[in-house]
């Protein structure tokens, strides 16, 4: 009964949020905090929801429910629905979200309101949308509610980096945002369209759903059911469409090549950047893999692809990260490159790891974040970390949270990202030694990519914690109060302890200790569990993953071997950085990166490139079409009416005035005629 | 209960009372003739009474028209035999031995035009207030006369009668594009004109080789009459024509015809001159309404009456729709001037209707149907938000201003939602449209209909690219005009249409079924069955 | 019947020929009048040869109406040669050019 | 039918009786200038014949056509209908000359001649002989040509009654030796028993052929068709503004009757004989596209305005022509010519009230060119507004009833199979919006480089546009009152 309650209530979950945006769009200028205490309200109310159904997902069954009816009846092909599905997974990232969302309202009345900053009811708005959207993204029971709430995540995070419009900055890069992930959202938009045309529903499944388009296609390729492929092989057809939604996993989840956007969407609030990294539009997407994961595990194409292409990001980013100035865009590579980690799992065939990082790293990227925003109070929003310095006496619960943070992004053993992103690298390991090479080469870069992060990460806290103050403001911060600190400490102890939900090296040894994540995901709906997930990933009509181990050490060797290796590599990467930025004064060493420095500077060209293709090339080739259009087509128009009037005035200079030239043209005509006719009927013959 | 269900209590239960079917029949001519008195009154008052007249005259319509959308029973398509709702008949000329009759009604593709043609009638007059100085009672007679032109063009069922609304439109327009345009307006007023009118009299040409090789198996020029026959095969041959060749050289003629009035590439360059010289409520308009017909009619004649010709010809037509998408969001990314981008993009939107209404799928050709709709409110916003921007700054140049957003919020508001609809975002109307077209399109009848989606598809992307720069650039960033005037929020009047376009916008997103879909559903099911339709054979 | 039909019909084209020569090269407008004059009496000799070879008197009894016709047309033109002396001082056809093009 | 059977000539006949009644009230007192009591008669004589045609033609009096004087004479529907049409222009014009005319001398003349003009087009009309024809042709001719030279001090009307004439003159012996030409192939003059004659077919088809041409040749010129048109533009140009009002609208209404009559009645295109010498509909054909063309292409770029709407006169002309054109045997006959009818009645109107307003601008002296019209919409908005009506139903728009007529005609093209007809006249139609557009473009929308000034409105010119105005609009919803009678009186002359 109380679990049923629970469910009627979930959709409440997104909707408390977006009465708050309404509440402060409308009325929030006239309230105290300018909304933010809506906010607060709404989204504590979407967490003590969501931990509800959680609880009672836990405690019962999954729950599925279809509320709306966009567009159905008799008249209609297939119906297009928005319903709600209720599963271990939805719930924990429902839990997730509104928990992060939580905390940065609470950050932003000392981010944005001690601040002093104008536009707050907008911004409280914006966050109240942002956060409804999410949670409707989280909660979608189908992928075209799914893409539409994705859709409407882009448009607030638009809303929300542009927040400070004023500026030149800010509006650039919320377009850049949007247009790189709309790009990506294109190709999902022909997966959706194209899931549609295969099989009539977009169903994800959950109880009651007899005809997931999961299932079908699950079916289809045992040749127990049958849909238009379109002429292709079923597989070769599933694996187009499940690539085209990826391309708008990619696109939001800022995936190599589409990752530009998001370093420059650092331009934004601090607190948008936190809800943006951890909870919201990063996640989306690899949430969307997870979501449908069913659909990827027949595909080993497409599962190649997604950990190549997560591998592949990790480090890219983690490199990028290492010479960067400023705490924000640390992070912001940092991000891009925890994402790559994310999908590498996925597509390792590690579901269950890819949602175990996918949950530590929102906690541990979120408290990293607005720990940087109350460096960044503390600093009066100069982002340097080369001005910085020596604020760990100043500012001690800050410097503790976001060492936790940083040593659990660094993957240091116990702290949770260790878990996580162990148990990341070692599925992708043993798939890939199962007779993966991609895999493998997935799986090395993903490793090597763990020494950058070590490295960058602890040089970011030394450089901005450590030494001697480097500026006037350094020595001497704006004090934060406890809207700031509060979520950090919470934030702080999540980070360092929510790796106990799958401790598998120790669940390996000490079978008593549980591993949470991995039951609990286990346990879901029928077709939407990670057991199910595991024997299509395992089954050669399918990914047809087999597992390897290294060296004939055997499954648990394996695992310590792989879990050895990272921490080696993380911890090496750490003391590194240590080396070179302890002391008072540390000294840049980016020159020593000799021609590598201008090419990680640049970020490898990437933005460059997509600027040139976005602006350059299509500028031109519209302006070459404008040109076409104008010359050509209207011009031929435009032709066309002065010969006209051209011929008209030639024509006119017939009637000379003189009428006995009248008289001859006339005879003339006449004469025309009669020959012409005399002919055409044979009078002359 | 669906909302149809819902209107057909409504009506039962509102109809106790009223004098029955006789004067509620009457409706569309209640209301043509409403706005042509109105019209008339508006033209002989003095100018200064004029704009908030006109503003009430519209309001009768405009209520009437919802009451009457509210109140529909149509069933079905009203050219194939559906029950057509609100209709009345009476015989009116002869053409040789063909009656002519006035022949009005309404189904569940013209009712939901007919209110736009009200709504947007009335939104443009209050956005007429402010930039409108000189000769108002001229000008919003002329605004009245086009909305009695609209509602018939959309009402008419019978070829002659819809023939004479068609054309009547032309004549406001020129006029308030050449009166209260621009600085080029006289070239545009008359390259509007003559364009159009010459694709009117090859749409004439083509129309007339179907009747007339249709010969005796018809007896009016009632469009359902000729539709049904057309469908029933009895198509004979003319002249020199065999039924094959008639049939598809009408359908050329009526496809250029009305290709120009959608437009569709490259029919399309009288548009963007209209659209930059139009005073801005008539660009609301012209964009909002006008280029409706062209659709309408591509769907009433050549798809409804000549299906198999168009389906066999899909390919082409799709790929002009699919190059009506992207070569006019290129062209968009071109221009600089506000108005110019949005004309633009009206040809890459109405492309999608193209592409929908050969798709011959319950979602294609409903959702053309509804993208019609859907284009001419969010248009109209953005138009609407031009021309406010305009009244201020005096200028559209996209590098002439930027920052407005900090002077005018609700504008500046209603423009990003706008432009997000534009750009197809979730629960806004643009979405819907955009979504059954490309669902009802994907897997079509015709060669490439997956590619050709997906090629149209690309549109979102553009219209994304260059909607985000020119906002960026006007709307953000530090304040900044070239033009020496006092930038200020606008008055209520100038931004009402906006927030009530927003309001229309985001509900018919939200609640397309039941706000308009099913009625169009219901309309355009039956063109899809084409088992019957064969040319050729004759009788 | 002593001379065929045809004859007549070459005849009267030859005349009509030459009333069209004179209207096409004569400018002084009498000369053009006249010229009138003689392509409507070849017509005559048509109606009045037919009129004989077919046997009835339709023809000839309209080439009294033409000739009548004819006169008046003269009485017409004279009035409107009186009044374009007076206005261009000449009877020139090809001096009233005011309007043209 | 009616007793006894002259009574159906009775349009035509108070016309002729209004012209003797004029030579009366002259002639007691010649020297007296009143033009009330002048105008008065010729509008009361008119609007009577008017009157009389329009009961007639509605209750049917043509339906089974009356034959006079061994079937010289013929009434029938169409007679009637185009007895409708020269009366009402008669009419209309009157009632713009009262003020035109002013104090002008030789009033009495004026009316008389129009009168006697409108006496020799509806006896056109009524023609069943080619020698009626002839004689009701210069009839019709010889008082326009005076009346074009009216102003006989002015040199454009005197120059303009020149051209006229001697292309008349030039265009009537051509129109003679065709008809002696004809009869040299069939013997008779009758209309009818020239279709009897060609029946079996003829030994002459050289000289029929050459006949017939030459025959089409006159109604050429009385319509202002190519290649007998070079008179038109000169000629309404230089007339005063009610008679080209008067020459362009019922005398090439006039024009065409005659060809209808004539070229169906006589040489049935079915006919052997016809065959053999000449397929007429082709030459018609050829004159449509050269005559629309031609027209509107040199109306196009005009500066004065009274010019451009002599040349749009032919482009009408040249519309009128596809009726002729396209009746080539396939299709509903009746139907194309019934068009051709109609658009010769709103023809009538819609070009009336436009020469009425150029007689207007001339009363005004507000000048001749597109430019020196420009702001008058505001200094005399009524007519203004009437004078766009004209304009847009004369390029076919849904304004008046000209929108109508213009696409029966096209539609009757389709009919017979010439579709490429009414496609080169879809260009030229586009054309002609260009070119009308532009008056109304001057009217309302070009500001005046100095504003006019305006004196008097005359009450008679202003109630003339007015009527024509309120006809042609009112012809487009009003058209069923007509378009039944234009297809049956088109029927009978096929049956």
């Amino acid at each position: 009964m109380a679990e049923s309650l629970a469910f009627e209530f979930a959709p409440a979950i997104a909707v408390l949020p977006f009465v708050s945006f309404l509440v402060a769009l409308l009325a929030g200028r006239y309230l105290p905090k300018k909304g933010a205490i809506a906010g607060m309200v709404a989204t504590g109310g979407s967490l003590l929801l969501s931990a509800w159904t959680l609880f009672a997902v836990h405690t019962g069954h999954a729950y599925q429910q279809t509320l709306y009816t966009w567009v159905g009846g008799e008249l209609v092909d297939f119906e297009l629905t928005f319903g709600i599905l209720l599963d271990p997974l939805s719930t924990l990232m429902l839990v997730i979200v509104s928990t992060i969302a939580f905390l940065v309202h609470m950050f932003s009345l000392g981010y944005m309101n001690d601040d002093g900053q104008t536009g707050l009811p907008r911004y409280y708005a914006e966050l109240g949308l942002f956060t409804a959207s999410m949670l409707g993204f989280v909660f979608a029971d189908n992928l075209l509610m799914a893409f539409m709430f994705f859709e409407l995540v882009g448009l607030c995070s638009y809303l929300l980096i542009g927040f400070w419009f004023r500026e030149a900055g800010p509006p650039s890069a919320a377009k850049k945002a949007f247009l790189v992930t709309r790009f990506g959202d294109y190709f999902f938009l022909i997966g959706v369209v194209g899931v549609f045309a295969t099989f009539g529903t977009s169903m994800f499944g959950g109880p009651g759903v007899d005809d997931s388009f999961v299932h079908v296609a699950e079916q289809a390729l045992v040749g127990e059911a049958s849909v238009n492929t379109f002429g292709f092989e079923p597989q070769t057809w599933f694996t187009i469409l499940g690539l085209l939604v990826l391309g708008g996993v990619m696109g939001k989840s800022a995936q190599f090549p589409f990752h530009t956007w998001l370093p420059d969407a650092m331009e934004g609030p601090t607190p948008v950047s936190a809800l943006i990294h951890a909870a919201t539009m990063v996640a989306a997407g690899v949430y969307l893999v997870a979501r449908m994961y069913g659909f990827y595990a027949l595909s080993p194409t497409a599962l190649a692809i997604i950990a190549l292409v997560g591998g592949f990001t990790a480090l890219f980013a983690a490199t990028m990260a290492v010479v960067k100035r400023e705490i924000k865009q640390v992070l912001a590579y940092s991000t891009i490159s925890q994402y790559g980690y994310i999908m590498l799992a996925l597509g390792g065939g590690g579901y269950v790891a890819g949602v175990f990082h996918l949950t530590t790293h929102a906690f541990f990227k979120a408290l990293l974040f607005l720990g940087a925003g109350s460096v960044i109070i503390a600093m009066h929003h100069n982002e340097n970390m080369w001005d910085m310095g020596g604020l760990k006496e100043k500012m001690p619960v800050t410097y503790y949270a976001f060492l936790s943070g940083s040593l659990a992004l660094a993957g240091i053993v116990p702290f949770s990202g260790f878990w996580s992103k162990d148990e990341v690298l070692y599925e992708t390991l043993v798939h890939g030694l199962g007779g993966s090479p991609i895999l493998l080469a997935a799986y090395a870069m993903g490793l090597i990519a763990v020494f950058f992060t070590g490295f960058y990460t602890v040089r970011m806290v030394l450089l901005t914690f450590h030494g001697e103050p480097r500026s006037e403001t350094a020595a001497d911060p704006e004090p934060v109060r406890w809207n700031v600190k509060l979520p950090l400490a919470v934030l702080g102890v999540l980070a360092a302890v929510a790796g106990v939900i799958n401790l598998v090296p120790v669940h390996a040894v000490v079978s008593a200790v549980p591993e949470i994540l991995h039951d609990w995901l286990y346990h879901g709906p029928t077709g939407l569990n990670g057991e199910h997930y595991h024997e299509l990933i395992t089954n050669d009509a399918f990914a047809g993953y087999t597992s390897g181990e290294l060296l004939g050490l055997g499954e648990t060797g394996t695992l310590f071997a792989s879990a050895g290796i990272s921490l080696a590599l993380a911890v090496a990467g750490s003391l590194l950085a240590l080396v070179l930025y302890r002391g008072p004064d540390p000294a840049e060493h980016t020159d020593k990166l000799g021609a590598l420095k201008p090419v990680l500077f640049n970020n490898y060209y990437q933005d460059e490139y997509q600027v040139w293709l976005a602006e350059g090339a299509t500028v031109r080739v519209a302006r070459l079409a404008d040109r076409f259009d104008r010359g050509i087509i209207d011009g031929l128009v435009n032709f066309v009416s002065s010969l006209s009037l051209f011929s008209g005035d030639r024509l006119r200079r017939v009637q000379t005035g003189i009428v006995t030239n009248y008289a001859a043209l006339l005879t003339l005509g006449l004469t025309l005629l009669l020959v012409a006719f005399g002919v055409m009927q044979g009078w002359f013959v | 209960m669906g909302s149809l269900a819902f209107a057909r209590e409504l009506r039962r239960a509102t109809s106790c009372g009223l004098p029955p079917w006789g004067v509620v029949r009457m409706m569309l001519e209640l209301l043509i003739a409403l706005c042509l008195v109105g019209a008339f009154a508006v033209f002989v008052l003095p100018d200064e009474y004029a704009p908030k007249a006109a503003f009430g005259i519209s309001l009768v319509p405009l209520v009437l028209s919802l009451y009457m959308y509210l109140t529909f029973d149509g069933v079905g398509n009203a050219l194939l035999g559906g029950d057509i709702a609100f209709e009345s008949q009476y015989q009116w000329l002869t053409l040789g031995s063909y009656d002519v009759s006035w022949f009005m009604g309404l189904d569940g593709i013209s009712m939901p035009l007919v209110v736009l043609a009200t709504l947007l009638t009335t939104l443009a007059i209050l956005a007429s207030w402010t930039p409108i100085d000189m000769r108002q009672s001229q000008f919003y007679g002329l605004m009245l006369f086009m909305e009695a032109s609209l509602i018939g063009v959309f009402g008419a069922l019978d070829f002659l009668i819809w023939f004479v609304f068609w054309e009547a439109v032309l004549v406001p327009m020129y006029f308030l594009i050449g009166i209260w345009g621009g600085a080029r307006r006289k070239y545009a007023a008359i390259k509007f004109f003559v364009y159009t009118n010459i694709a009117s009299i090859v749409m004439f040409v083509g129309f007339f080789g179907l009747v007339f090789g249709l010969g005796d198996s018809i007896s009016s020029l009632a469009l359902p009459e000729i539709a049904q026959a057309l469908r029933a095969g009895e198509l004979g041959s003319l002249g020199a024509f065999g039924p094959e060749q008639l049939a598809l050289l009408a359908f050329l003629a009526m496809f250029v015809g009305f290709a120009v009035k959608v437009p569709v590439v490259p029919f399309h360059t009288w548009l963007p001159d209209a659209h930059v010289e139009a005073p801005t409520p008539a660009s609301v308009m012209l964009a909002g309404v006008l280029l409706k017909m062209g659709t309408y009619a591509l769907l009433r004649y050549n798809f409804t009456m000549l299906p198999t010709i168009a389906r066999d010809l899909a390919v082409p037509i799709a790929a002009l729709g699919v190059l009506s998408i992207l070569y006019g969001a290129m062209l968009a990314l071109a221009q600089s001037d506000l108005k110019r981008i949005v004309a633009y993009s009206s040809v890459s939107s109405m492309g999608y209707v193209t592409l929908g209404l050969v798709a011959y799928t319950m979602y294609g050709t409903g959702g053309a149907t509804f993208q019609m709709v859907s284009h001419g409110l969010i248009s109209g916003l953005l138009f609407a938000c031009v021309g406010v921007i305009y009244n201020t700054t005096h200028t559209r140049m996209v590098g002439d201003m930027s920052g407005l957003a900090e002077k005018m919020p609700v504008t500046a508001g209603s423009f990003i939602v706008g432009a997000f609809a534009y750009m197809g975002l979730p629960l806004m109307a643009g979405f819907a449209a955009e979504f059954f077209v490309f669902v009802g399109s994907f897997d079509a009848h015709f060669a490439y209909s997956t590619v050709l989606t997906a090629l149209a598809m690309f549109g979102i992307v553009i219209v994304a690219g260059y909607l985000l720069w020119s906002m960026q650039r006007t709307l953000f960033g530090p304040f900044r005009s070239e033009t020496d005037y006092d930038v200020t929020t606008a008055s209520l009047h100038d931004v009402a249409p906006l927030l009530v376009l927003l309001v229309c916008i985001i509900a018919l997103g939200t609640f397309p079924y039941d706000l308009a879909f099913e009625r169009v559903l219901d309309a355009t099911e039956p063109i899809l069955d084409t088992t019957v339709a064969a040319v050729g054979g004759g009788s | 019947m002593a001379v065929p039909v045809q004859y007549y019909l070459v005849f009267s084209t030859l005349v009509f020929c030459i009333g069209l020569f004179g209207v096409l090269t004569r400018r002084n407008a009498l000369f053009f009048l006249m010229s009138v004059e003689l392509m409507l009496n070849a017509a005559n000799i048509n109606l009045v040869a037919f009129s004989f070879y077919h046997g009835n008197l339709t023809g000839q009894v309209f080439s009294l109406f033409t000739m009548a016709l004819a006169a008046a047309e003269v009485a017409i033109g004279i009035g409107i040669i009186l009044v374009l002396y007076r206005n261009f001082a000449d009877v020139d056809v090809t001096s009233a050019t005011t309007l043209r093009w | 039918m009616i007793e006894p059977a002259w009574a159906a000539t009775a349009p035509a006949l108070v016309v002729a009786v209004t012209a003797l009644v004029l030579f009366l009230v002259d002639s007691i007192d010649p020297e007296s200038n009143r033009p009330a009591l002048l105008s008065g008669v010729a509008l009361v004589g008119s609007l009577a014949a008017m009157g009389v045609a329009l009961v007639y033609l509605l209750t049917g009096v043509g339906e089974s056509p009356v034959s006079l004087y061994g079937g010289q004479l013929v009434v029938d529907q169409m007679t009637l209908f185009f007895h409708v049409i020269f009366t009402s222009v008669t009419t209309v014009v009157v009632l713009g000359s009262h003020d035109y005319l002013d104090s002008h001398p030789y009033q009495a003349e004026y009316y008389i001649l129009m009168l006697l003009a409108v006496t020799g087009m509806a006896m056109m009309a009524a023609s069943g002989s080619l020698a009626v024809a002839f004689v009701a042709l210069e009839l019709a001719s010889l008082p326009s040509y005076a009346l074009v030279a009216f102003m006989k001090q002015n040199r454009g009307s005197v120059e303009a009654g020149l051209k006229y004439f001697l292309i008349g003159a030039l265009s009537s012996a051509v129109f003679v030796f065709g008809i002696s030409l004809v009869y040299a192939a069939t013997g008779t003059l009758l209309l009818d028993g020239i279709a009897d004659q060609l029946v079996e077919g003829t030994a002459l088809p050289g000289v029929l052929g050459v006949g017939m041409l030459m025959l089409i040749g006159g109604f050429a010129y009385k319509t202002a068709s190519a290649p007998f048109h070079f008179w038109a533009p000169e000629a309404y140009e230089g007339a005063p503004a009610p008679v080209s009002a008067f020459i362009s609208s019922a005398s090439k209404a006039a024009g065409f009757a005659l060809a209808f009559r004539v070229l169906i009645t006589a040489f049935p295109v079915a006919s052997a004989g016809v065959q053999n010498a000449l397929d007429w509909t082709v030459v018609a054909a050829v004159l449509a596209v050269v005559t629309m063309t031609l027209g509107n292409f040199a109306a196009a770029t005009q500066e004065n305005v009274k010019r451009m709407l002599a040349y749009s006169s032919i482009g009408h002309a040249g519309y009128v022509l596809i009726a002729l054109a396209s009746l080539t045997g396939t299709g509903d006959q009746s139907l194309v010519l019934g068009a051709g009818m109609i658009h010769l009645l709103v023809y009538g109107f819609m070009n009336t009230g436009a020469f009425l307003f150029v007689a207007l601008a001339e009363y005004w002296d507000v000048g001749r060119t597109f430019e020196e019209y420009s702001g008058l919409g505001t200094q005399a908005p009524f007519v203004s507004v009437a004078m766009t009506v004209f304009m847009f139903s004369l390029a076919g728009l849904p304004i008046g009833a000209g929108f109508l007529s213009k696409y029966y005609l096209f539609a009757g093209a389709v009919n017979g199979g010439l579709w490429w007809l009414a496609l080169v006249g879809a260009v030229n139609s586009a054309l002609s919006l260009f070119y009308y557009s532009r008056v109304v473009k001057a009217l309302w929308i070009d500001e005046p480089d100095e504003p006019h000034t305006i004196e008097s409105y005359p009450a008679a010119l202003y109630g003339a546009i007015v009527v024509a105005a309120v006809v042609t609009v009112g012809l487009l919803p009003g058209l069923f009152l007509f378009d039944g009678v234009a297809f049956d009186a088109a029927a009978v002359l096929f049956s």
